[in-house]
């Protein structure tokens, strides 16, 4: 197993619960507790669905399974049939009702047991739920959300580990969401769901069982970055797993005198811009780093923004982009390995750059 | 089960909704000829009995999802005619304030959540709005339309089984008007009746005369019953055809002069205008004032959508307009 | 019609082939739990009748697609047994080096084009192989293999529709283990027989016990001589069960304990090691020699596989292996 | 009608026939002859049918309708229905027939309609074609040529506009060309059936009337990048329908003492960087322009290698992006026109750029 080491990151103590304010299931507003991205998860479809008639879930095994990663386990019990909804294996079906479901006033969350299924509802997901509100003329909405477990680092081979949000960044209408904490986990979570447009929200897997500490009933906006640590040499931007990654770098680097910033996005579609611009600017060097392959991957939309912005010229150096193979991804554990970034490419890529002109 | 034509106020309305899809479908035809309209457009012209009898055995509050050649539907869900017209003229009054044209025209208010570009797109929608029925015991019905050609997709067979096996409230209406653009029916199935695909979910299938509307209506209603009363879906195969080519550029190269004459003849509005007279319960004035009350409504929605202003061609505008505004919150429009 | 279970030869190679698919994953099952295999896996165990019985039906140069529990048809279709081992263990002398592992082993000279990780994944491209056999005049036939779940897949019902009105040379087998994963076919379908759904294509559709081999060879070589003689696809339902969990992450909560038992009662390999000493094809010693074979043959694969070197990971070789070489064109590997 | 002025661009003088030496259907070999974009895929498709057995036809409506752009007119009384296969409406199954066809060694060119139905078939696209070479570790390949009319100005709306060339360039193992003119359109496609690798051709719908010089048996190589004019001031690097756009701008520019080069990619996966790169340094600013949407699109993936490259020190001024609105694609002329770079927003850009710092 490839698993990364994989720090628990500072609570969100900037945005401490701001949106609607709903008590979080066993447990009173504004407790912090320790939770794993998968509890935080859980814990938030409970909320929801206590709190909302109109919130339900439809997706394949979620039920007396609990879903293939244990997301959904015991919602069924507490739930019902009606509301926690296994279905057949109808990757089309299932994104497509949601839409519909959500058009009539709903709040479906459907899960994709995995996010290289989105291949098969594609059109659903792109050309209907994404455009719906626009192409009618505002005449209706569709608040649904698509939760899907992402990303390599499981031995699942080509077909099980992608990392696709740039292809949904680059469609209008959808919303992506890509929680790196059990914190964004339950507060990205629960703020799709208040969202009256289509969001997709991806899951690392590596991450359902990492552990961190979550205020009760905990909200994050969409669409604003959060900033992980602050340094001066050099600014890292970077996603999902990667924002752990980032930071078990960021304290090696420390250890040798390089002080990093480190931005997650959280939400990479709508892109919080201004904050990414700020933190490069600041340090005048960035280092963006993803899983996914790097070929039109999420982060060369980042390296467009800073160079096309007044960030630009506050470059003292070249922006460097770390990511996945341009390739499928390989079975064997070495190779899966070798396929994506891991730490210590972190720490050299960014102990060049730091120590470059 | 009533019999529309012996209905004088029955008869009358459902001859002035295929009498108002013709004129309109007309008119968007001329106008595309003339150069006064742009895009493209699929016309239901032949097929209004299918759209009409369908919708006359829904209630008003019943809803329907519609396909690329869905202007029958719409107007025979209610639509307005003028916000429609206004649609395609690419006028800011339109439905979609010009955003959708053709294609995407929806009339949330009358229950129809919209035609669709993609084949088979708005099945699964069909189905995920039964489900909302379903959950929140409203005892509406959702009827999907669709074509002949959609049924080949896999959008069609995944929404099917799901709403078979969830027993949910849809009406799949297949409009098989023979040929999927080019493409005969004959050669894109192995089948003799697309109804019989049904079976395949386990639910009833029906082949019906699409170009009689009672036949229609009356197939359409049972099968309303059966899922308003929790029993499920049914499959309502509507034979009709379709007199214009498949959209402005089809050379009509896959079928005979002939074949068109033929059905032609089995024009469903001559038939239930036939019926009408036959069953006494309109006279031949009151025919004609149907039909030309359909004619009037759409030179006068013409009339209005054409003095009303184009949609505005501001980046700005259109960049505001991608997504709902999240702080007005995730609240229906479509109350379920 | 033969009965193999009359014939020495046949039934040695019958017993031998489910055997050493047994085996195999008796053997991965552990490698598993002690942590000496890594990934995923889905293991057949119990179905092998229907992948034995189905690949004895078919030619040696004959094709197959599998699915991702797909070790039993490799095995069936007579794959090496090392290299599959060796693939599992992440060695670069595996089928695919170590890049597919157990979701994507294909052994191209043995007419397997692969394992799928998708669910109905391998549909479309069997009947594309198909298509190639047939624009060949090849002679060959093509088996898709496929689950109870994948059937509900738009993939599964696009395939086999375009297979139907090309009569295409596929037999689709629908491996019915009753679970979709957790999903009991029950709740997934509102039909009794997978089987049925062939009526939806125009082509036949059979419901076999998948636990009898000759009952599986019997349906399918029936089927591949319609295929082979031009008059297109079957559906074959072979009704089975998994024993083990759906992957290493089942817990089982979705079915009882009795029933598996009652299903571990059904077990394929002694039904027809039973019908073998019923018909004194061979004797004791020789069955249990078969048996033993299979031990030994995947005890020795383990051994040689686990010898292997891994698969290096290395990133410029990863690079290297994205694409075909453009400067070799475009020939193929399989001759059609 | 939003028909854009498309200058007919200069014949691919520097790149003749250096393929295998196909002879042309009904032309001497080195002919040159004025032809439409879409009758140099016609041709094509019949030199390559005429010349290689494993070569055959599907889609919808490609038979006696000759294709919904009418490019595969008169084929199926040439080749017959079983080479020129008219499909039932199934995206999934067309694809992926073409995908098990390829496997077993024939050469499948299959059409969607609109490059728009790829979300219905993206899980043989991409999990598939694309990958069975890598996953299976070499031992098959998956020579698929799908072609699909791409982009906008047709007042077809949302799902039938797009151009979605990025998510496929972010999928390793399937390459991606978009032929600007007739020659190319004739070049990249020979090209592609001759490659091993599942090849996606993006035509663009508005370039199939455009007429253009088209030596006869033409072949480019894919990835080779074109320079279509030269100039000191700034380096415009254009796609598909944008590249006729641009060279159109240029001139405007020209007159006024504006010296632009173009360079058009051609195939985008697998990109020529080094000739993009070359032509940037040359002249130290960037103009990047695509119809796509903005957002996460291909061209983000220029601006990083740009700046990821030593290029980036010859930067003069920040790289600018020219794109289509992030809005699904509106249906009345005066939105969709508004919606896509025109050459007026190109030549201000370019001009701004060209005086700027
Ligand atoms: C997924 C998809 N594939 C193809 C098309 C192109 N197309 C539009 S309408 C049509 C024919 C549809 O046939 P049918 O479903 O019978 O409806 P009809 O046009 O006859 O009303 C086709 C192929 C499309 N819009 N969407
Ligand atoms: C498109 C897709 N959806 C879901 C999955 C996850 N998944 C893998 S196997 C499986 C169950 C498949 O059931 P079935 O087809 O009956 O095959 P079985 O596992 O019983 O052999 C599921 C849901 C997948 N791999 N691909
Ligand atoms: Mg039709
Ligand atoms: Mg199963």
């Amino acid at each position: 197993m490839t698993t990364p080491t994989s720090p628990t990151v500072s609570p969100d103590v900037d945005n401490p619960t701001d949106g609607p304010g709903v008590a979080a299931a066993g447990a009173t507003p504004g407790d912090t507790r320790e939770l794993t991205y998968a509890e935080a998860v859980r814990e938030t479809l409970t909320d929801l669905m206590a709190d909302d008639e109109r919130v339900f879930l439809m997706g394949e095994d979620i039920g007396v399974y609990g879903g293939a990663f244990g997301v959904t386990t015991g919602l069924l019990e507490r739930f019902g049939r009606e509301r926690v909804r296994d279905t057949p294996i109808s990757e089309i079906a299932i994104v497509g009702a949601g839409v519909g479901a959500a058009l009539c006033g709903m709040l479906p969350i459907v899960e994709l047991q995995f996010s290289d299924f989105v291949t098969c509802a594609m059109d659903q997901i792109v050309n209907q739920a994404a455009k719906i509100h626009f192409m009618l003329g505002g005449a209706a909405q569709v608040p649904l959300v698509i939760r899907a477990p992402a990303g390599s680092g499981t031995g699942a081979a080509a077909q099980h580990s992608q990392s696709l949000e740039a292809w949904f960044a680059h469609v209008p209408g959808i919303k992506v969401v890509m929680p790196a904490t059990p914190a964004d986990a339950m507060g990205l979570l629960r703020a799709a769901v208040d969202d009256p447009n289509p969001v997709l929200v991806l899951e690392h897997k590596l991450l359902y069982k990492q552990k961190g500490e979550v205020p009760a009933g905990h909200y994050v906006p969409l669409g604003k970055a959060e900033v992980r640590r602050r340094g001066s040499d050099l600014t890292i931007v970077a996603t999902a797993v990667m924002v752990g990654k980032a930071m078990a770098a960021a304290e090696e680097l420390a250890a040798e005198g390089i002080e990093v910033t480190v931005v997650d996005p959280r939400t990479i579609s709508p892109l919080d811009e201004a904050t990414i611009l700020t933190e490069v600017a600041a340090t005048g060097k960035a280092l963006l780093v993803q899983e996914a392959p790097r070929n039109a991957g999420f982060v060369a939309e980042i390296a467009a923004r800073i160079v096309e912005s007044d960030a630009f010229h506050t470059l003292k150096a070249p922006v460097v982009r770390l990511a996945g193979l341009d390739t499928p991804m390989a079975y064997a554990p070495e190779l899966e390995k070798a396929s994506v970034p891991q730490i210590p490419d972190i720490v050299v890529a960014a102990r060049r750059l730091a120590k470059g002109a | 089960m009533r019999d529309l034509a012996k209905e004088p106020e029955a008869a009358r309305r459902a001859l002035e909704t295929m009498w108002t899809a013709r004129r309109f479908e007309e008119a968007v035809d001329q106008l595309f000829a003339r150069g006064l309209m742009h895009g493209t457009m699929h016309l239901s012209i032949g097929q209004e009995a299918s759209a009409t009898g369908t919708c006359l055995a829904l209630r008003d509050d019943d809803l329907i999802t519609s396909t690329h050649r869905g202007h029958s539907h719409c107007v025979a869900k209610g639509a307005n005619l003028t916000r429609m017209m206004a649609e395609l003229l690419a006028k800011d009054s339109g439905y979609c304030r010009g955003r959708g044209g053709s294609m995407h025209i929806a009339d949330v208010a009358t229950g129809n959540l919209g035609a669709n570009g993609i084949v088979g797109g708005g099945i699964p929608i069909a189905v995920g709005a039964a489900l909302a029925q379903k959950l929140t015991g409203s005892g509406k019905v959702v009827v999907s339309f669709f074509g002949d050609g959609a049924a080949n997709e896999g959008a069609f067979h995944e929404a099917a089984n799901l709403a078979a096996v969830w027993d949910l409230p849809v009406v799949f209406v297949c409009e098989n008007n023979h040929y999927g653009m080019s493409m005969a029916a004959d050669e894109a199935f192995a089948i003799d009746n697309i109804s019989a695909r049904a079976g395949a979910y386990g639910f009833p299938g029906v082949t019906v005369d699409g170009n009689d509307l009672q036949a229609v209506y009356e197939m359409v209603t049972t099968a309303a019953e059966r899922a308003r009363a929790g029993r499920g879906p049914t499959l309502v195969e509507n034979v009709t055809y379709r007199w214009k080519g498949h959209s402005k550029s089809d050379k009509n190269l896959y079928r005979t002069r002939e074949e068109i004459a033929a059905w032609q003849e089995r024009d469903p509005i001559t038939r239930f205008e036939d019926a009408v007279r036959k069953a006494g319960s309109l006279t031949d004035p009151e025919i004609t004032a149907a039909r030309k009350a359909a004619t009037d409504a759409v030179r006068e929605a013409i009339r209005t959508a054409n003095a009303a202003p184009a949609a505005p061609a501001d980046r700005d505008l259109l960049l505001d307009a991608v997504y709902a505004d999240a702080d007005a919150g995730n609240h229906a429009e479509v109350p379920a």
